[in-house]
């Protein structure tokens, strides 16, 4: 079994004087899916927002890779990828410019290789429309381009599958899938119907906290 | 020490000590204060330049030195809620700047009132006014972002950094205000500025201020044990100061 | 005393609106901050109190932050019953 | 089969020319919001002839005070974009996230905001200088004093922008917030133009104003960053 890249020691999350949930404990390994579950308003988003380090709402313990999270924030953000219900996208940039943008702090990638991430979202022809002429589907698209090209080892999605349509629904699947047999981590949440092979599942339940492989 | 440090920051640990620590602040706080305002009105001579009216001194000088010293206290505190997180400090930013608000006005108010007799007018762009001014503002600013933020501890955190922010700049303030001052009036006589000032004059003002800042850790300790009350009521021990075995007290 | 007589200790030789009107605004702010203050206080003391008193009365929850919520069932409502 | 986790990552440099190459052509492709800020700054100059006297040596007195308080409130109101739609697009949740310093990548927006704000504003001063009837050496020193005093006002600026981001009523907020903190820079910068004009040298009061931009320089992204962690956090 190969080291845990992030580990959750009795996390505790208090909202508005509401404890979201508390004692939850977990690891996430590399080349595995986790799929958190949970009702509306039970701190999915809130958990993966924890997570990927943007919200300050916990207490208890984040590893990274062994070590405590705040002490390689750097190295721990060089090695995560979130993308959050908002996706990222500026209305007034083209899809190949908001992708080269978002891209930039991260792994710079020549126009051949981001033109081809596009593509292979369905937005061939479109590279060059401002997003805002985008419908609400393919500006997310444009968002998920990055998953073709980004070499972080730990994906948190939040809802990434929201308006998107059947059949990218599937490919979206098997493009988590294959990035789990490569050896990359990915946490994510979705009220979507999808199928994953070895999915685990964090449920989150209010009060008590289930985790089951 | 840790451990010290730790209780320090306890909210239950402040809660016994404030109800402990408050009835000897308001006492000798009012006496001090009572003592040297009954003293400054009454009994102390009467200025030889600026007549009977310079008694407002033993108000307006009190008020503005302890308006400055909270800002510089809420400072501190926040310092420590950035670096330790410590629930207290932010507690104290909290309950601390509607009193430092309302010095602040005092000794505006003082000020303006003492400049009628004195200058002729209400209101003069002194440096010493207009910097109590500025301190105004960013007191209104520290209550107002603290009042838009829901989340309590997100609100701790902003204020901390403003109230920060503001620290650095009230030197700057002051000094640029000093500045202003000389390039567009030459120094009249100032209000509080007397090159010696007889005992009969400063032990009373000494008594105010003493008072003044006894009373000031009084309100503070009763401001922060409402907060703490408020943010802590769900705890244990919140419930237990009104259980005496079992029964509502 | 620096003043002869009280009626001179109030009139300050002209100056005593302004003193006293000083002193005046001290004294009302500083009461309004205190009385307030401590009355604020007395009020959340009585409502702590109060849900203590409720919570010892009734079987204590072990969380009240974490009500489950009950399924949805998205069922229509009837209007016309009231 | 694994990832190994990654070590290297874009330099600070790199990415802050990003942030800004972004800024620069998201401003572009709107243009009119450009012009906003400017017309304003035209306008509350205007108001001043018009609501207190269009007399040769009032304008002349008060000239340099008016043109400093309306650049003033051109930067003010221009800040409130300055993260507002980073904040609701999702941009700014992968600005923080990203490997690099935060303040360096908040300074780098902070520079494209003075040079989109700011440097037009000193741009246009001189015009609105003669209009004032303000003599050519006072209009000299204003530009200079602007071109120092602007990044300081966008620089303080962006810590109140970042502060108030996501609140109701922010835009009151952030001048409640700011105003008070721009009052040094006012003061030395309208106090330069006027000892200017009393012949007086003027060398050791524009080395000041240097000062505070190299304070609000290594100072105020720091603030900045952190209080967009808090914003962020809350929201």
């Amino acid at each position: 079994m190969s080291e845990p890249l992030l580990q959750a020691i009795n996390l505790q999350c208090e909202r508005d004087k509401r404890v979201l949930f508390r004692d939850l404990s977990f690891s996430i390994l590399p080349a595995t899916v986790t799929r958190v579950e949970g009702a509306n308003g039970s701190g999915k988003t809130t958990l993966l927002r924890i997570l990927a380090g943007l919200s300050d709402a916990w207490a208890g313990q984040l590893l990274w890779c062994g070590e405590p999270r705040s002490r390689v924030r750097e190295s721990f953000l060089r090695n995560v990828l979130y993308l959050g219900h908002r996706p990222g996208i500026k209305p007034l940039l083209s899809p190949l410019e908001n992708l080269r943008a978002l891209m930039a702090g991260r792994r710079p990638i020549g126009n051949k290789a981001l033109m081809q991430a596009l593509a292979r979202t369905g937005l061939a022809g479109y590279e060059h429309v401002p997003c805002r002429h985008l419908s609400a589907g393919q500006q997310r698209r444009v968002a998920l381009a990055r998953l073709l090209v980004a070499d972080e080892p730990l994906w948190l999605l939040d809802e990434v599958f929201t308006a998107i349509d059947v059949s990218g629904v599937a490919a979206i699947e098997s493009l988590l899938q294959e990035r789990a047999t490569e050896g990359g981590a990915v946490v994510f949440t979705t009220h979507h119907n999808v199928q994953i092979a070895d999915t685990k599942r964090l449920v989150l339940t209010p009060g008590a906290v289930g985790y089951d492989d | 020490m840790w451990q010290f440090f730790h209780k320090l920051g306890s909210p239950k640990w402040f809660y016994g000590i404030a109800a402990r620590l408050m009835p000897w602040l308001l006492v000798l706080g009012l006496l001090c204060l009572g003592a040297g305002l009954v003293w400054g009105l009454a009994f102390a001579p009467k200025d030889y330049l600026q007549g009977n009216s310079y008694r407002i001194i033993f108000i307006h000088v009190p008020s503005a030195f302890l308006a400055q010293s909270v800002y510089i206290m809420m400072a501190s505190a926040a310092v420590v809620t950035l670096v330790w997180r410590m629930k207290l400090a932010d507690v104290f930013v909290k309950a601390a700047a509607p009193v430092g608000l309302v010095l602040t006005f005092i000794s505006l108010f003082t000020g303006a009132v003492w400049g009628k007799p004195t200058w002729g007018t209400w209101w003069i762009w002194d440096a010493r006014l207009t910097s109590m001014l500025i301190l105004l503002f960013l007191y209104g600013g520290v209550i107002a972002l603290d009042r838009a933020i829901n989340d309590e501890k997100s609100a701790a955190r902003a204020v901390a950094i403003l109230v920060l922010v503001g620290v650095v700049n009230i030197p700057i303030i002051k000094y640029s205000v000093d500045w202003w001052n000389t390039l567009h009036q030459p120094a009249t006589f100032k209000l509080t500025e007397k090159p010696s000032m007889p005992a009969e004059m400063w032990v009373p003002l000494l008594l105010s201020v003493i008072g003044l800042y006894l009373v000031f850790g009084w309100l503070a300790c009763l401001r922060m044990q409402t907060e703490i009350l408020i943010r802590e009521h769900r705890t244990r021990w919140v419930q237990d100061l009104f259980h005496v075995d079992g029964v509502v007290k | 005393m620096a003043f002869d007589s009280f009626g001179a200790f109030l009139v300050m030789e002209g100056h005593g609106p302004y003193v006293w009107a000083s002193y005046g605004v001290f004294f009302v702010l500083m009461a309004v901050l205190m009385v307030g203050s401590y009355r604020r206080r007395t009020a959340v003391l009585k409502s702590c109190r109060q849900r203590a008193g409720s919570r010892s009365s009734r079987a204590p929850k072990p969380d009240s932050g974490t009500a489950s919520a009950a399924a949805a069932s998205f069922t229509r409502v009837d209007v016309s019953q009231d | 089969m694994t990832i190994k986790p990654l070590d290297q990552a874009v330099g600070s440099i790199e990415a802050m020319k990003a942030v800004f190459a972004r800024d620069m052509k998201v401003a572009f492709r709107q243009r009119q919001d450009l012009l906003n800020p400017l017309l304003f700054f035209m306008m509350v100059v205007t108001l001043f002839p018009l609501g207190v006297s269009p007399e040769i040596s009032f304008l002349q007195e008060a000239g340099a005070g008016i043109l400093w308080v309306a650049a003033l409130l051109s930067v003010l109101l221009s800040l409130d974009h300055l993260f507002r739609h980073d904040f609701d697009d999702g941009t700014l949740e992968q600005l923080v996230l990203q490997p690099q310093p935060l303040f360096l990548l908040v300074l780098a927006k902070t520079m494209a905001h003075w040079v989109l704000t700011g440097l037009p504003l000193v741009l246009l001063t001189p015009v609105l200088g003669v209009m004032v009837h303000l003599d050519g050496n006072s209009i000299a020193i204003l530009c200079l004093t602007l071109l120092i005093g602007t990044p300081v006002l966008s620089l303080i600026g962006a810590i109140g922008a970042a502060l108030t981001l996501g609140l109701r009523s922010a835009g009151v907020l952030l001048s409640l917030l700011i105003i008070p903190l721009y009052i040094p820079v006012l003061i030395f910068g309208t106090g330069t133009v006027a000892a200017a004009a009393e012949g007086a040298p003027v060398g050791a009061y524009l080395a000041l104003l240097g000062a505070f931009l190299v304070l609000a320089l290594t100072l105020a992204p720091f603030a900045s960053a952190a209080a967009l962690k808090v914003s962020l956090s809350n929201s």
